[in-house]
């Protein structure tokens, strides 16, 4: 059952983006679009149902691997691509009626949207991690052309640039992947189950230390690159800042997850072989540094999706951190984090999309009033910012706090606490300049701008989610999230 | 054919790509830098086959064909093609000198060549270095992108990235699984056609495909 | 119903007090605001029988993530402070009703920032600390900001949200490393904890420093001149005499809850960071001109006189000498809830002050008794309270502080610890002239003389509601003079349960005994002024008969009298400026123009200025460099594809060197 | 010592002191007088003045309100609730349990207050002038008299003054310590500031720009000025018979023991003696500057915190 619900996951966007491509129906692909995110949802969630009460299942002769880590991955990935679609049904319209995009640039928008979302719900459901290469490399490919759909010079700058590194970043994470194959072929023989990591985890204890180490480097900074950790990250703020918003939100919210994921995956299996301590110094070396680099570059930010984006290099910072320090609750604290942040971090993009299409401009400086004039809009951001900036109740500030007492716990209490003074001074410029736009005195003239349905059930509906669980958590979730901990330690 | 002697092929072969990559450092003009390249893939195909021959392996000999077809005569004359349609200076406008760049590479050769020494990476058919020439192959692949300012280096640069990549996949394991490898070739197809369709629209925005004019996006 | 019942139903009550914000005509009829009112009250309430009781409640609520679930553990020492934040907050809500303009979002704010500040002081674990202490910042910052259209109140709100953000990192490193070494976030377990040398004392600083930031101690106080003239006054009056206590709180539970007896230096350390928060507080109110910043440093120097007493304390506490400590601590105590008294007084005053003369600039102000008596009277009684004057509530604390540094001066403790009693003595005898040199001016300017502006003339008494709330409260400033006694009884049990000692004794004719010698009955004090007030004046008329009162003009040199011709706020605190001009630092401009030759002058521009110094010399230029090396950090980013690479390819090449 | 002694003594001080204080500021002006080689007024002559504004009736400023009108009523009450807390006679005091030191100290700063509020209240640039410079005085004034005090009370352990003069007694000649004479020096700086006299202000001028103490009466005429003046009087017959009794404690016995009389003349002696001191000083030393006052202030709380320094080292 699970094999057909993943094949339909990923083969229904796949067909209804080839069919509103080719028959070029501009008008008609966004609901079409609509549908097909609502099915991927839809299987994601029955997905996630089988998992939750029977455990890790697999299907299609082991290349489809689901456990609770991917579920969490999965079911993000398809409600996020449910709220882009529906925020791109006025956003692309919107822009087709400013002549910002073409007649028939819809179908191909949709179609490319469809794509990514089916190449990104790949990536957590697959065993092979040749295949998982091969679905983050065509992940990197749809996103280009979507982030220069635009045709403007500096849309084409910002993708070429993401195309370059991303490629490159990509190139070296094969090259990790192939030398574990290559350990691993030599003991269980020419196969595909060679490469797919439930057969790795199994054996890594044999696998040879010394290559298992070069081979997580280059993951590490291969997938880093997708993942948006620094000194690797520059491609990112250039490319959510010209990419349109829904898929900025996508990019932002989702697709670092996937790369994330591909790192947990790489480490789950480097464990044993070579010690906890050797890959947890190189993820907190990286999840500092994120987390340092990010901050000048917040203080003197005045882009609204640029100062976005370099929290996102921020917030996988922390991530990664929390899965460097390691421990239950540092783990715990990982997961939630990774989920608080992509639902905020969507909802964000969203409300930055229509606030950018009414004000004309990305520029914080020139924009006023937010709060009189977009109220919802506006609303969903000040919520979204608190979040953000990881300010009780939301879930943001209980997986901080989980940061920082998983590190006491684990002896590292100093990282947690140089790493916290950074986040509270992201936090201080994220909250100066969105009170600045929020409040300060619009215009004579500022009219209230009235936002579509969709656009704000897209805005609203993430923060609800985030609400729910930061405040009253379901057990489902909770559960969910210890057993993806467990997961992440080595278990089953 | 014997392991031994397809290991040693495959040792000599490695490193003549070395050389070659070293070459387009060092060549001025682009289209001598393109004809190095096709070289290049074409000694990888050799380098496949030998190893496909040594283990006897179809999949191995197929990938050879395809690497030989597509990297070593497609490839180069698209891009020759564009170079000429694109009324861009045929000169490589490298960023650092040719002789630095030179040193650069050798240095990164022998770090590499240090850290990819020992047993655990004799390849499976005994080729001793090849994976530490492969990694290194890549790596000038990209100073290749990083020294030249134009678009269609970085291109080019990327190829030779991915010639490295193959080279270590071909040789130093039996092939990775024909599927996997197909994705990859795939892929990589894929990524080179953007780059292509990219420096074509470049020339229609900027009006030159020297990337000076793509650094509006700061801070 | 139990207490853990009743605290359950006050958590609700305020819980749900935001929802009627929503509601327009509830809204408009305040009803979040009466809501919080009686939430706080029935807190109160509990909070006083958990302290007279010596008693703890516990409460446990839910827990958002497996390591962290909320829950409350209301002890003595907590429960002092929750009827502190309780008291004020009836007091200030019931203003609010009368004074506030209604806005959806302060309304629904209002009781979520009475909700957080009771948690803080009821948290059973780290995380519920954390997050009321969070939640009480970020929802203050919603107060302070309001509809935020100026900038200076978008600045203050943001820099008082950004530096309590900073000083909870601090803090939180604090409470960590002591539940790293008692094994649990529970604070009934980490008290056992008991840390002891070097790793005590990095707990010590960090809470010092972390919480002096939400107390408002120097340095860290520049936030709070900022914030409270921003918010409107009844937030001040909240944020003044409730929030900054959780401040002096989180210090109380760190160093004698979580801590053993530690240094001596720790007591030193926080006497003379009182001494110099209350000096340089009091000088710095005495020059401002606006109504709520002269408030607003007064708390600092409050803050000042109450952190004295908790390094008193310490410093008998590191010596063994735990009835001293007692009472010293009481001391604390006692001035903190005396402070909460009259600073919401005052700070109500100052509300009913801009709502009827639409002014907070005493310059702009004066005769406002004339119109608005009672309000008058009410901050006259505040004004002498607060400068420790004898028959009203102010007095009783400075008096137990003060002969507690005279025994600390006496004591074997040391020579170090004794000469710095002997300076804290010195700098609060100072502290209490400048205070009544402060609010004399402050009231005096303000209240007395004749009007300056047409605003002044035109006032009028507020509403019936707020004047009332100003009365009672300087009936309870009174009352709280004459019966301190009362509150020592109250307030002993949270000696007891902290240092088994009870500070203080209660003498049989209404007086206070202290463990460290000494006794004062404020009852006896106010009987005899109250007896001798009319006593003279009786006297006098019967000897030498009744005389007439008539009234004429003010004497003024002969011209006729003009309100301009009386002194200002600025020029009153004169000589008090050039007597510390060390210390203040004054900038003084005088732009003198002629008639082409005659020598008499045909105008004469006077401007001055009192530096912040610590913000213009430390917080700015800090800024400064931050803003000026982000930006050079930032031509990391510059765009070529060329250099990304680079980045990436050292990125690999360095790990393959170092990590292999 | 039961409610009735201390009932008794308590009328007994009040008595002496009230009577006494018009007659020790008529000495100090005759001394003052005789050493400038002019007659000078009576003996009796504040007598005479403080009968003479009791009798007369009062003229207010229209724009003064009931602050200004009580003021007078309440700085006289602070006096006279002060000389229940001091030892006059005896080591005794009425009240002693009831306060100390810091006591008698913000019963004089209350007196301050109410005395600028009442001076400020009538809105005259005068009455505000005279009222900015005695708060500032005051502010410096108040750490010298209570180190000062403090000083000895550190050595006595108790701050009851009726203990600190039992105690210095009992030492007899070893009580003269480097920290008593500091802590006497700093208190003969202040018994000169809070009574207005010469190096501080002057009590005998009305030239406006000068006076501090005086600008604040300016406002006030008939009975509340006299009983405005009665309480100057009286404060400063009280900070007389501190000074004497506490730094001078010796003829001091136990109440009771008939040495009333004795005790008594002696008071009455050491009380003139300070006087004429102060009117020595008055006429020796010339008025300084308003503003060259906190070198002068600042001296002396650096003598007396010095001497409190001495007193905890040692």
């Amino acid at each position: 059952m699970i094999g057909a619900a993943v094949l339909a996951m990923v083969v229904v966007p796949v067909v209804v983006a080839l069919v509103t491509w080719a028959a070029r129906l501009s008008r008609v692909a966004g609901p079409l679009a609509l549908a097909a995110s609502i099915v991927m949802l839809g299987c994601a969630a029955f997905t996630g149902a089988r998992v939750y009460e029977d455990g890790p299942q697999s299907a299609a002769g082991n290349l489809v691997y689901v456990d609770s880590l991917s579920v969490i991955i999965l079911v993000l990935i398809t409600f996020v691509g449910v709220c882009a679609v529906l925020n791109s049904l006025h956003y692309v319209a919107h822009d087709v009626a400013h002549h910002e995009l073409g007649e028939r640039d819809p179908a191909r928008y949709y179609a490319l949207l469809l794509v990514f979302m089916a190449t990104m719900a790949t990536v957590p459901v697959v065993n092979n991690l040749g295949v998982m290469w091969v679905a983050i490399e065509a992940t990197t490919i749809v996103s280009v052309l979507l982030v220069s759909i635009y045709r403007t010079g500096p849309a084409l700058e910002a993708a070429w640039k993401y195309l370059v590194i991303g490629s490159v970043g990509i190139a070296l994470a094969l090259f990790g992947t192939m030398m574990i194959y290559y350990t691993s072929s030599s003991i269980v023989g020419e196969s595909a189950s060679a490469l797919s990591w439930t057969e790795l985890q199994r054996l890594s204890a044999g696998l040879d230390p010394r290559v298992m180490r070069l081979s997580f480097i280059f993951v590490l900074v291969g997938y880093g690159t997708k993942a948006g950790l620094a000194p690797m990250h520059t491609w990112l703020p250039d490319a959510h800042s010209q990419a349109p918003s829904p898929v900025s939100g996508l990019l932002s919210g989702v697709l670092l997850n996937c790369a994330l994921y591909a790192i947990l995956r790489f480490r789950i299996v480097a464990l044993p072989s070579v010690g906890a301590g050797y890959t947890d110094h190189l993820l907190i070396a990286f999840g500092l540094f994120s987390i340092a680099l990010a901050v000048p570059f917040l203080i003197v930010q005045n882009d609204i999706k640029r100062m976005l984006g370099y929290h996102s290099v921020e917030h996988m910072g922390i991530i990664v951190l929390a899965i460097g320090i390691g421990g239950p609750v540092a783990l715990y604290a990982a997961m939630l984090h990774l989920v608080a942040h992509s639902l905020t971090k969507s909802s964000l993009f969203f409300a930055a999309g229509s606030i950018v299409q009414a004000f004309h401009t990305r520029s914080m400086h020139r924009m006023r009033g937010l709060l009189k004039v977009m109220p919802i809009a506006g609303g969903g951001r000040m919520v979204g910012v608190f979040g953000l900036a990881g300010l009780p109740p939301l879930a943001m500030f209980t997986s901080e706090f989980g940061l920082v007492a998983g590190a006491f716990q684990t002896g590292r209490g100093a990282v947690a606490i140089v790493a916290a003074i950074f986040i509270t001074l992201a936090a201080i410029s994220l909250l100066y300049h969105s009170v600045e736009v929020a409040y300060r005195q619009a215009g004579p003239k500022a009219t209230l701008h009235r936002i579509s349905a969709p656009v704000a059930v897209s805005v609203l509906l993430p923060l609800a989610v985030l609400v729910w669980i930061s405040i009253a958590p379901p057990h489902a979730f909770v559960a969910s999230l210890d057993r993806a901990v467990v997961v992440l330690e080595g278990g089953q | 054919m014997s392991n031994a002697y397809a290991s040693s092929a495959i040792d000599n072969l490695s490193v003549a790509m070395l050389i070659l990559c070293i070459g387009i450092l060092w060549v001025r003009s682009l289209g001598r830098a393109l004809l190095l390249f096709a070289l290049q893939s074409l000694m990888l195909a050799a380098a496949a086959v030998c190893a496909g021959l040594a283990m006897s392996s179809t999949p191995l000999l197929v990938g050879a064909g395809l690497t030989a077809a597509i990297k070593g005569i497609a490839a180069p004359t698209l891009l020759w093609v564009v170079l000429q349609r694109i009324p861009t200076t045929h000169d490589v406008q490298a960023l650092i000198g040719r002789r630095t760049g030179i040193v650069v590479a050798v240095v990164l050769a022998i770090v590499f060549a240090q850290t990819f020494d020992g047993q655990p990476f004799v390849t499976a058919i005994g080729a001793q270095r090849v994976l530490a020439t492969a990694v290194t192959v890549m790596v000038i692949g990209i100073q290749i992108m990083v020294t030249r300012r134009q678009a269609i280096t970085q291109a080019l640069g990327f190829l030779v990235i991915e010639n490295g990549m193959a080279l270590a996949a071909l040789t130093a394991t039996y092939g990775i699984p024909f599927g996997v490898e197909l994705g990859v070739f795939l892929d990589l197809l894929l990524a080179v056609f953007v780059v292509f369709v990219y420096t074509g629209r470049m020339h229609v925005i900027f009006g030159s495909v020297d990337t000076e004019h793509m650094r509006s996006l700061r801070g | 119903m139990s207490a853990a019942g009743a605290l359950g139903v006050v958590l609700l009550v305020l819980a749900i007090a935001p929802a009627f914000a929503l509601h327009g005509g509830a809204l408009r009829l305040r009803v979040p605001l009466w809501i919080a009112a009686s939430g706080a009250a029935l807190a109160t309430v509990i909070a006083v029988r958990v302290v007279a009781g010596g008693s703890t409640i516990a409460l446990g609520l839910w827990s958002p993530a497996p390591y962290a679930d909320l829950a409350l553990r209301l002890d003595p020492l907590g429960a002092a402070f929750a009827a502190i934040i309780g008291g004020t907050a009836v007091f200030a809500s019931v203003f609010g009703t009368a004074y506030a303009h209604p806005r959806r979002v302060d309304d629904a704010a209002y009781p979520l920032f009475i909700l957080a500040m009771l948690m803080v002081t009821g948290a059973a674990n780290v995380f519920t600390f954390l997050v009321a202490w969070e939640g009480m910042a970020l929802t203050s910052f919603l107060l302070v900001l309001g509809d935020g259209d100026q900038r200076p109140r978008r600045h203050a709100a943001v820099l008082y949200l950004g530096m309590t953000h900073l000083a909870t990192v601090l803090a939180a490193a604090a409470f960590f490393l002591v539940a790293h070494e008692a094994g649990s976030t529970d604070f009934a377990k980490m008290a056992g904890a008991h840390l002891s040398g070097a790793r005590a004392s990095v707990v010590f600083v960090l809470a010092v420093i972390g919480f002096g930031t939400k107390a408002g101690l120097i340095p860290f106080h520049i936030w709070l001149p900022r914030a409270h003239p921003v918010a409107p006054s009844h937030v001040s009056a909240l944020m003044s005499g409730a929030m900054v206590k959780t401040g002096i709180y989180g210090i109380l539970r760190v160093s004698f809850v979580l801590l053993g007896p530690g240094e001596h230096w720790w007591g030193i350390a926080l006497i003379f960071a009182g001494c110099i928060s209350a000096i340089l507080g009091v000088l710095y109110a005495l020059m401002e001109h606006d109504f709520k910043r002269v408030l607003a440093y007064s708390t600092v120097e409050n803050v000042g006189i109450i952190t004295v007493a908790l390094g008193a304390a310490l410093v008998f506490r590191s010596y063994g000498l735990d009835a001293a400590a007692a009472a010293a601590l009481l001391a604390a105590l006692i001035h903190a809830v005396n402070h909460a008294a009259f600073k919401t007084l005052l700070f109500l005053g100052a509300g009913a002050v801009q709502r009827s003369a639409h002014t907070l600039n005493i310059d702009r102000c004066g005769g406002l008794i004339h119109a608005m008596p009672v309000t008058g009277g009410a901050v006259l009684v505040g004004s002498l309270a607060i400068a420790g004057l004898p028959p009203l509530n102010g007095f009783v604390g400075e008096w137990m502080l003060l002969r507690s540094l005279v025994s600390l001066a006496g004591s074997p403790v040391g020579s170090v610890a004794g000469a710095t009693a002997v300076l804290a003595l010195g700098g609060l005898a100072l502290v209490g002239g400048l205070a009544l040199a402060c609010f004399v001016r402050l009231f005096g300017i303000t209240f007395l003389g004749a009007p300056r502006s047409d605003e002044a003339a035109s006032a009028r008494e507020p509403h019936p509601l707020m004047y009332g709330v100003l009365a009672t409260l300087a009936v309870i400033c009174v009352a709280g003079g004459a019966g301190a006694p009362a509150l020592v009884r109250l307030l002993r049990p949270v000696a007891t349960s902290l240092l088994s000692a009870r500070g203080a004794a209660v003498e049989p004719w209404h007086g206070i005994a202290l463990d460290t010698g000494g006794s004062l009955s404020p009852a006896v004090i106010a009987l005899c002024l109250v007896v001798a007030a009319p006593l003279p004046w009786l006297a006098i008329r019967a000897i030498f008969g009744r005389t007439s009162r008539s009234s004429g003009p003010v004497w003024s040199t002969g011209v006729s009298f003009r309100p301009s011709m009386q002194y200002t706020g600025v020029s009153f605190s004169k000589p008090v400026r050039l007597f510390f001009r060390r210390v203040l630092l004054p900038e003084r401009q005088v732009l003198v123009s002629y008639h082409g030759t005659s020598p008499l002058p045909r105008l004469v521009k006077y401007s001055g200025r009192v530096p912040a110094l610590f913000e213009e010399r430390f917080y700015l230029p800090a800024r400064g460099a931050a803003i000026w090396s982000a930006g050079r950090i930032r031509l990391l980013q510059n765009g070529s594809v060329q250099v990304y690479l680079l980045y990436l390819m050292a990125a690999l090449v360095t790990l393959l060197v170092v990590a292999r | 010592m039961s409610i009735a002694d201390a009932a008794m003594l308590a009328v007994l001080q009040l008595g002496a002191l009230a009577g006494v204080a018009p007659l020790l500021n008529g000495l100090i002006r005759k001394v003052k007088a005789r050493l400038q080689y002019r007659q000078g007024p009576p003996l009796l002559q504040n007598y005479y003045d403080l009968g003479k504004w009791w009798s007369r009736s009062e003229q207010v400023a229209t724009s003064t309100s009931f602050v200004h009108r009580c003021a007078p009523a309440g700085v006289l009450a602070t006096t006279l609730a002060a000389t229940l807390f001091l030892p006059v006679f005896s080591w005794h005091t009425p009240l002693s349990s009831a306060g100390d030191l810091f006591v008698v100290v913000a019963l004089f700063a209350l007196g301050r207050a109410l005395l600028t509020l009442g001076g400020m209240d009538s809105g005259s640039s005068f009455g505000q002038m005279g009222s900015s410079r005695e708060v500032a005085v005051g502010a410096l004034v108040e750490p010298i008299l209570i180190l000062s005090l403090v000083t000895l009370a550190i050595g006595a352990d108790s701050t009851r003054l009726g203990e600190i003069v039992r105690v210095a007694a009992g030492q007899g000649g070893s009580a003269i310590t480097p920290g008593w004479i500091l802590a006497a020096a700093g208190f003969a700086v202040v018994l000169v500031a809070e009574t207005g006299r010469i190096p501080v202000d002057n009590p005998d001028t009305h030239l406006e720009l000068t006076m501090i103490h005086e600008a604040m009466l300016i406002e006030y005429s008939g009975r509340s000025l006299g009983m405005l003046h009665f309480s100057a009087l009286l404060k400063q017959a009280i900070l007389v018979v501190l000074l004497a009794n506490v730094f001078l404690p010796f003829g001091l016995t136990a109440a009771g023991t008939g040495g009333h009389a004795i005790a008594a003349a002696l008071v009455v002696g050491k009380v003139a003696g300070v006087g004429i001191g102060l009117a020595i000083v008055e006429s020796v030393l010339a008025k300084t500057r308003l503003f060259e006052l906190p070198d002068l202030l600042g001296m002396a709380a650096f003598a007396t915190l010095l001497g409190a320094a001495l007193v905890v080292l040692a």
